[in-house]
């Protein structure tokens, strides 16, 4: 394994640790004196139904199916702008192509409405 | 010759381009939907023309056709390339195409009622129903645009760049690509009114005939790559190959590999081009708008078909050289195109439908040029295509247009019935003049008009070849195929044109727009002229005086033949006599009832329903097709057998568990009785629930196959 | 690095790989069964890092736990009845799903031993060359430009026809209202 | 290699002869001394977050015209410490039906996904720091873990209206990482490579010069990433009832801002190395130090940049937020793109001075088109304010 | 140095674990987990092999690439295809979800 990539498993061992040790601390040094009221889920005061009954409208849904598909594209233009200096025009031209088809995905959901939130 | 490669390729990118911008963005638009397809068919057009040009100015075209490629991927270190090429038959496949496209497309958006009212009641998947106004007091009907007019256009768009990639192919899968595409096309536009229930039947029909030959294609396909490893036009007929291929033999009827190959090809050409036993679908497809029609089942998709048999004429024709007896392969193939030729107009004669006539008429003609394909004349073949493509366009063209006219004449006066009824018009060639004058020399070249037309001299090129092959059947019925063919066309334009209007709406007919005759004008044109460029240089009189030049793109060795009289004779005689005998008939046709030809009702009425095939069909595969589907697998099998067993247990388990609850546990250890109680219960319920008809176990019994299949593969094979 | 503690960690991340993933699939609620899908994602991403190809342990996590996982945590919260719903009880017919997989599995492996490479092993070495060879090989259309261009026409066609279903209908119901 | 030529390799050279000395093999006295100059740099990183919070409130009070924090110590800067203290020392409410697992990993994961972005970044030349060649994806990728966490609070805290939040700060965040990531392009297209260190080396013309759009939508994007005013939606009390982490308290409630300022000083950092040149200054390349002190200074002029804007401007609505970033930016930043890269394949072999002039003359012009439009679509109607109405008031 | 074996073994028993979770679930959302799984193990056996071989012939990973682009468009239409379908029938358990079967 590569040093670099060593080294970045270090901070992901050790980047949890030590929020989990100061939150354990505090939990040492806090004070426990649960009791049910305290305890209840939070809903502005008002009484918790035992089952809370809840549909969410699926319009986030679409912002989040949008931002995949543009994240898989734009993803797919690092490597290309890495190797641009290496590249014929022709590739270019299909990177420049591949950003346009990006384009008319974007402006086909903004003509269909679909990122006006509601 | 760099910038006319990049032509050949942009052809079909532009109407596909025109596809996606309008049925992304532009389908509620009705000017810039016609404008952006009408502007993308008119550059391919143009990039068509200049290649085609080009073409016939270069001097040694046949040996070097234009031909560019690229890889497409790489699995392993095998690319697969795609890639485009323009022959002599490209080049004569491209021009018919790109000018038939084009007009049709102008066409439309007069046969759309463009520029009329938006009708009232008028709703998307109905044809319009026209828009009320008031004149002087009392209301009436007048034409009103399309619903789905952007759609239209933007399938049709589709539908070119089909069409132009399949020309533009240089290997049968992309070519493979743009047939299949067509055939959704054809199914989408056939379906385009799809609230009428008779589309939709016609679209599924049309879809389902036109699938059963492709499979067969398919697996010609599979079988090509298996034995050569390519699919290249250039790689499988190049000799060496083909005589690889001729040399390989298959246990199946004796046919060599090639053969095999060819006539697994050909049955999706039957397919295709409607040929016996597969044409069923032809005269329904009539459903669709009738620019649709000229297009797709007149002008390029059937002819698609053709297409193909000529391409993979070598295959076919495996084992054959010039003078000799005709192969199994290719007696299956000349004796299906001249059946079908002899069936389709025997059924042309008895239609009542302006558009019916026309479909079983192209049924005809293109069994016809499978016949030449089938008797060794594939390049003929490809002249009666130019030649069919255009004349056929046309008549469909004029009959869209005189339907129209009827139509409108029925909104003026109010009066209702079949619009497209010939006994219901006459009187016509008054009211409509282009229409009529256009009809008539598309008709004539139908017919086959001796010298003058298009349709005589690729007729009597067929018929000449037919003539030289030994033991003339074909002839004879390719000949008395072209007698009725000039018959019914005269009786078709007898009907609708000659005598007194039958009907008051066919006498208030009027007329259609400029952005419909105008295409018309064009297409006559062509119908006339396009034959000239084939005249033999062995036809008697003016022959050899006119240059062929078809004969020396092609490179049709016109010396190897004898031009002998008879054919010729035959073929003037035929026409003539036919349309004479038409018009002698049908001249005084009074009534909208009786048809003259009528004699003997029983065989009448038979022959126009298509010989019952129709009902055979139904009889033969639909009914027992749904049968196996409705009853024994959803009945039998699924209900009664499997949730039967499975239902037994579940109760069996149920009335255990509920009989160990009366009879044991209640005096004595209750708990215990009461768990397995539970517990039985819980797994009948369970046993229940496991049968659910559902994808996934069907999942789980392929996976099963699957895996007994790989491990005795790696058992015996590895 | 020492190879004794490499192979450690390698197995130890392929025991989470596995044994996540089979969490994932057996666990009751969706979104648990989701949580353990992406460290299972995360841990193959490691397996990425092993094999020296950093690039893709990156955009795995990216397109995998960044945007999948992410939307498949949606359509799950979307599509619950209420706050707390478990996913029903029992999975169905396990032991024939147990029967048919490593009937899969033993023929899998009998091919795989069949490889010639088989016995072969990948260095651990960063190939950092790669990234650009990559971009070179994505775009040239001597190469897989054409691939590349389709791959981005099929995002386009998924994109719009997630919209239309996940819209579309919502409107149509929103007039039925 | 001395002190001032490589402080850090010095140290750790040191640090490992001392080890050496003590007879551990190689390996080991490596890994242990990664592991403590990992562990100080978290630790001296999460403290400094104190120094963050208080210069946060101080400079805030300043522009609002108060005192802010004044009591304890010299400019009330050890202020944060007792808050520390206080939030230490509060106690724990875990509401019922949480799910204990995610409920309880959420924020500690909030707080490491900003953290582990430090391991890559070289705040001075010979920097420690791994030189990743997908240095730039790396930090999206990881950047991408909080969203996750966000909506695993929401969730497990089994209360609909952290939910609710979760799923509207969640959408927010997804749809700002598109103009981001697109931004955060700009400057791996000028370097051809993704590792900061190239990128920083290469910018002998800062980024900022070359492609002044491209840095203030990465800025803006930011601001909405971590969640500052004018993006400040997360927590915006008169919206939703206090965002995902309502069910929070204590500590754990904590770790989520200290995760924001984290974050916001983290993005930060990264402004500065991927538009600002990073450590680049006379001298830097000799002594690091050098380098460090430019690096910071540039970092502290993006961070006020940040608060000023915090402390001037009101909060967007939520749809107003959605339309920005994918109606403005997103657009603006690809036809940005594009332009750039047919520029840059049309200048080739020019002088650098041209090349900077013919991108810097771009960008502006694409700016100054944008806002136009802005205004023209955007601007309300002059009748909508009627000037004696000014004049009455 | 790690076995090329070891490789392809992980990918195929996470592909089996994949298949599995398919076979067994019960709610589409579940099948869809499983299918990634599959998709995964794919692209691990896409890029061993890649990189086991020369990696002179970018084709494995250019491949995985278009995977990766595969699996978003999957998981977009999938995920459309369950929401829209739960909109009318209120469920994303395959086995009620049985209009095609009647």
């Amino acid at each position: 394994m590569a040093e670099p990539w060593l080294l970045v498993a270090f901070f992901f061992l050790i980047a949890p640790l030590l929020p989990a040790a100061g939150i354990f601390v505090a939990g040492l040094l806090a004070p426990k004196k649960p009791n049910p009221i305290k305890e209840s889920t939070y809903e502005c005061g008002i009484e918790v139904p035992d089952e809370s009954w809840v549909q969410f409208k699926g319009h986030y849904y679409i912002f989040v199916l949008v931002y995949l598909v543009f994240d898989v594209e734009v993803v797919f233009l690092y490597p290309w702008a890495v190797a641009y200096s290496a590249l014929p025009i022709y590739a270019v031209v299909e990177g420049i192509l591949f950003i346009g088809i990006l384009a008319a995905a974007l402006i086909y959901i903004w003509k269909k409405g679909a990122l006006v939130w509601r | 010759m760099m910038e006319l490669d990049n032509l050949v390729w942009l052809i079909p990118v532009f109407p596909l381009i025109a596809f996606a911008v309008i049925l992304l963005f532009t389908t509620r638009k009705r000017v810039l939907s016609h404008s952006i397809a009408i502007g993308s068919v008119v550059l391919s057009w143009l990039a068509s023309m200049i290649v085609v040009v080009s073409a016939v100015l270069t001097p040694d075209f046949k040996s070097n056709p234009i031909h560019l490629e690229i890889p497409w991927f790489t699995t392993g270190d095998t690319p697969f390339v795609i890639g485009a090429q323009v022959d002599a038959l490209g080049a004569l496949g491209l021009f018919f195409v790109s000018w038939t496209v084009l007009m049709i497309f102008i066409y439309s958006t007069g046969y759309h009622n463009f520029g009329q009212p938006v009708g009232d009641k008028d709703q998307p998947g109905l044809p319009p129903q026209g828009a009320a106004y008031k004149e002087h007091g009392k209301t009436l009907l007048q034409p009103s645009v399309e619903p789905m007019y952007g759609r239209f256009f933007g399938i049709a768009s589709l539908f070119a760049f089909a069409m132009f990639l399949l020309i533009l192919a240089d290997n049968l899968l992309t070519l493979y690509i743009g047939w299949e595409i067509m055939g959704l096309c054809s199914y989408l536009l056939i379906g385009f009114w799809y609230a009428k229930p008779s589309a939709r039947d016609a679209a599924v029909k049309a879809f389902i005939t036109t699938r059963l030959g492709d499979v067969f294609m398919l697996l010609g396909l599979a079988f090509l790559y298996a034995r050569t490893g390519s699919l290249q036009y250039s790689v499988i007929f190049s000799h060496e190959t083909l005589s690889s291929l001729t040399s390989q033999g298959t246990g199946i009827f004796g046919l060599n590999a090639a053969a095999l190959a060819g006539l697994l090809l050909f049955i999706g050409v039957v397919g295709k081009s409607a040929q016996w036993p597969l044409h069923v679908w032809l005269p329904d497809a009539m459903e669709g708008p009738t620019p649709v029609s000229a297009m797709i089942h007149a002008a390029t998709m059937v002819s698609a078909g053709v297409y193909l048999a000529i391409r993979i004429f070598p295959l076919i024709s495996s084992g054959w050289e010039t003078g000799a007896p005709l192969t199994t392969a290719m007696i299956v193939v000349s004796s299906i195109g001249a059946f079908t030729a002899l069936f389709g107009s025997t059924i042309a004669l008895t239609q009542r439908d302006v558009k019916r006539t026309l479909a079983y008429s192209t049924i005809s003609q293109l069994g016809y040029m499978i016949a030449a394909v089938g008797i060794g004349a594939p390049l003929i073949a490809a002249f009666h295509l130019l030649t069919h493509a255009f004349f056929k366009a046309l008549l469909f063209l004029d009959s869209g247009s005189v339907i129209h006219g009827m139509e409108h004449g029925q909104m003026h006066s109010g009066e209702h019935g079949d619009a497209q009824d010939m006994f219901r018009m006459g009187g016509l060639a008054r009211k409509m003049p282009i229409t009529f004058f256009t009809f008539f020399i598309g008709a004539l070249a139908l017919a086959g008009f001796p010298l003058l037309t298009a349709g005589f001299w690729s007729k009597d090129a067929i018929l000449t070849s037919a003539y030289a092959v030994p033991g003339r059947i074909i002839f004879w019925v390719l000949v008395t195929a072209a007698f009725l063919t000039a018959f019914y066309s005269m009786r078709q334009i007898t009907l609708v044109f000659l005598g007194k209007p039958r009907t008051d709406g066919a006498a208030h007919a009027s007329e259609s727009v400029k952005s419909m005759t105008i295409p018309l004008i064009f297409l006559a044109v062509f119908a006339v002229a396009i034959g000239w460029i084939g005249i033999p240089a062995a036809f008697p009189l003016i022959g050899g005086h006119v240059p062929d030049f078809l004969a020396e793109f092609l490179g049709i060795s016109a010396e190897g033949e004898v031009h002998s009289n008879v054919p010729l004779l035959a073929s003037v005689i035929v026409s003539l006599g036919g349309m004479l005998l038409g018009w002698l008939t049908y001249r005084s046709q009074k009534g909208t009832e009786k048809d003259a030809i009528a004699v003997i009702r029983p065989v009448y009425n038979f022959v126009q329903r298509g010989y019952d095939f129709d009902r055979l069909y139904n009889v033969l595969f639909v009914r027992p097709a749904k049968w196996v589907s409705e009853v024994f697998t959803a009945k039998w099998v699924d209900r009664v057998l499997i949730d039967g067993i499975l239902h037994t247990v579940a109760s069996g388990a149920l009335a255990l568990g509920s009989l160990f609850r009366k009879g044991v546990d209640v005096p004595v250890i209750n708990g215990g009785a009461d768990l397995t109680a539970r517990g039985i219960q819980r797994s009948g319920a369970g046993i229940r629930h496991v049968q659910t008809g559902q994808v996934q176990q069907y999942m789980v019994m392929s996976i099963f196959v699957l895996v007994i299949a790989a491990a005795l593969a790696l058992v015996f094979i590895v | 690095m020492p190879l004794n503690l490499l192979y450690a960690v390698f197995i130890f991340n392929a025991i989470v790989i596995l044994g996540s993933a089979i969490c994932s699939v057996t666990a009751r609620n969706l979104i648990h069964a989701a949580l353990w899908m992406v460290l299972s994602f995360f841990s193959i991403a490691i397996l990425f890092v092993f094999m020296g190809i950093g690039f893709f342990a990156v955009i795995q996590i990216t397109i995998y736990i960044g945007a999948i996982a992410v939307l498949i945590l949606f359509a799950i919260m979307l599509t619950r009845r209420s706050m707390q719903e478990q996913e029903d009880k029992r999975l169905k017919n396990v032991w024939v799903a147990l029967l048919a997989v490593g009937g899969v599995l033993t023929v899998l492996v009998m091919t795989l031993r069949q490889i010639p490479i088989f016995g072969e092993s990948i260095s651990t070495t960063q190939v950092d060359e790669m990234v650009p060879a990559l971009g070179k090989a994505l775009t040239e259309p001597a190469q897989y430009g054409l691939l590349f261009e389709l791959a981005s026409v099929l995002l386009l066609a998924a994109l719009i026809g997630a919209i239309y279903l996940a819209f579309d209908r919502k409107k149509a119901e929103g007039e039925e209202k | 290699m001395t002190f001032w030529t490589d402080p850090i390799n010095w140290v750790l050279q040191i640090l490992e002869n001392l080890l050496a000395s003590w007879g551990l093999n190689h390996v080991l006295s490596i890994f242990i001394i990664n592991f403590l100059t990992v562990v100080i740099y978290c630790t001296m990183i999460l403290v400094f977050v104190f120094f963050l919070i208080w210069l946060e409130r101080k400079l805030i009070a300043r522009m609002q015209d108060r005192l802010g924090p004044n009591r304890v110590g010299p400019w009330g800067i050890l202020q944060s410490i007792p808050d520390a203290i206080k939030i230490f020392t509060k106690e724990y409410i875990t509401p019922v039906g949480v799910d204990k697992v995610i409920y309880n990993l959420a924020p500690i994961i909030v707080v490491a996904s900003v953290l582990v972005v430090w391991a890559i970044i070289p705040v001075a030349p010979r920097w420690f720091a791994a030189d990743l060649n997908v240095g730039v994806l790396y930090i999206i990728a990881v950047g991408e873990l909080g969203i996750l966490m966000v909506m695993m609070a929401g969730w497990s805290s089994n209360n609909k209206f952290a939910l609710l939040g979760a799923f509207r700060t969640s959408a927010q965040l997804v749809s700002y990482e598109i103009p981001m990531a697109l931004a955060m392009l700009v400057p791996v297209f000028m370097a051809r490579s993704m590792s900061l260190n190239t990128i920083i080396t290469n910018q002998s013309v800062w980024n900022i010069v070359l492609a002044p759009v491209a840095f203030i939508i990465y800025f803006l994007c930011s601001l909405a990433e971590v969640g500052r005013a004018p993006f400040d939606l997360l927590e915006a009390e008169s919206e939703i009832v206090a965002g995902y982490h309502i069910e929070y308290s204590g500590l754990k409630f904590g770790m989520f801002f200290v995760g924001d300022f984290l974050h916001a000083f983290t993005i930060s950092v990264l402004g500065a190395v991927l538009f600002l040149g990073g450590w680049r200054g006379p001298g830097a390349e000799q002594y690091p130090l050098l380098g460090f002190v430019y690096m910071t200074v540039k970092i502290i002029l993006v961070y006020m940049l940040m608060m000023v804007v915090r402390g001037t401007l009101p909060r967007l609505r939520i749809d107003q937020m959605m339309d920005f970033t994918w109606k403005v930016m997103t657009p603006l930043m690809m036809g940005l793109l594009v332009g750039m890269i047919i520029i840059d394949s049309l200048i080739v072999g020019l002088s650098p001075w041209l090349r900077t002039g013919a991108f810097l003359a771009f960008n502006v012009i694409g700016a100054v088109i944008t806002l136009w439009a802005l205004g023209k679509h955007t601007m309300p109607k002059p009748q909508e304010f009627p000037l004696e109405d000014l004049n009455a008031s | 140095m790690i076995p090329f074996a070891w490789y392809l073994l992980i990918a195929a028993a996470l592909f089996c674990i994949g298949l599995f979770g398919v076979l067994t679930r019960r709610s589409a959302i579940g099948i869809l987990l499983g299918l990634e799984f599959m998709l995964n193990a794919v692209n691990i056996n896409f890029l061993a092999f890649w990189r086991a071989g020369t990696m002179q012939a970018m084709s494995g990973a250019v491949f995985s690439v278009i995977i990766f682009a595969v699996a978003a468009a999957e998981v977009a239409v999938g995920l459309a295809i369950i929401i829209s379908v739960y909109r009318s029938r209120r469920t994303v358990v395959v086995a009620e979800i049985s209009d095609l079967k009647e």
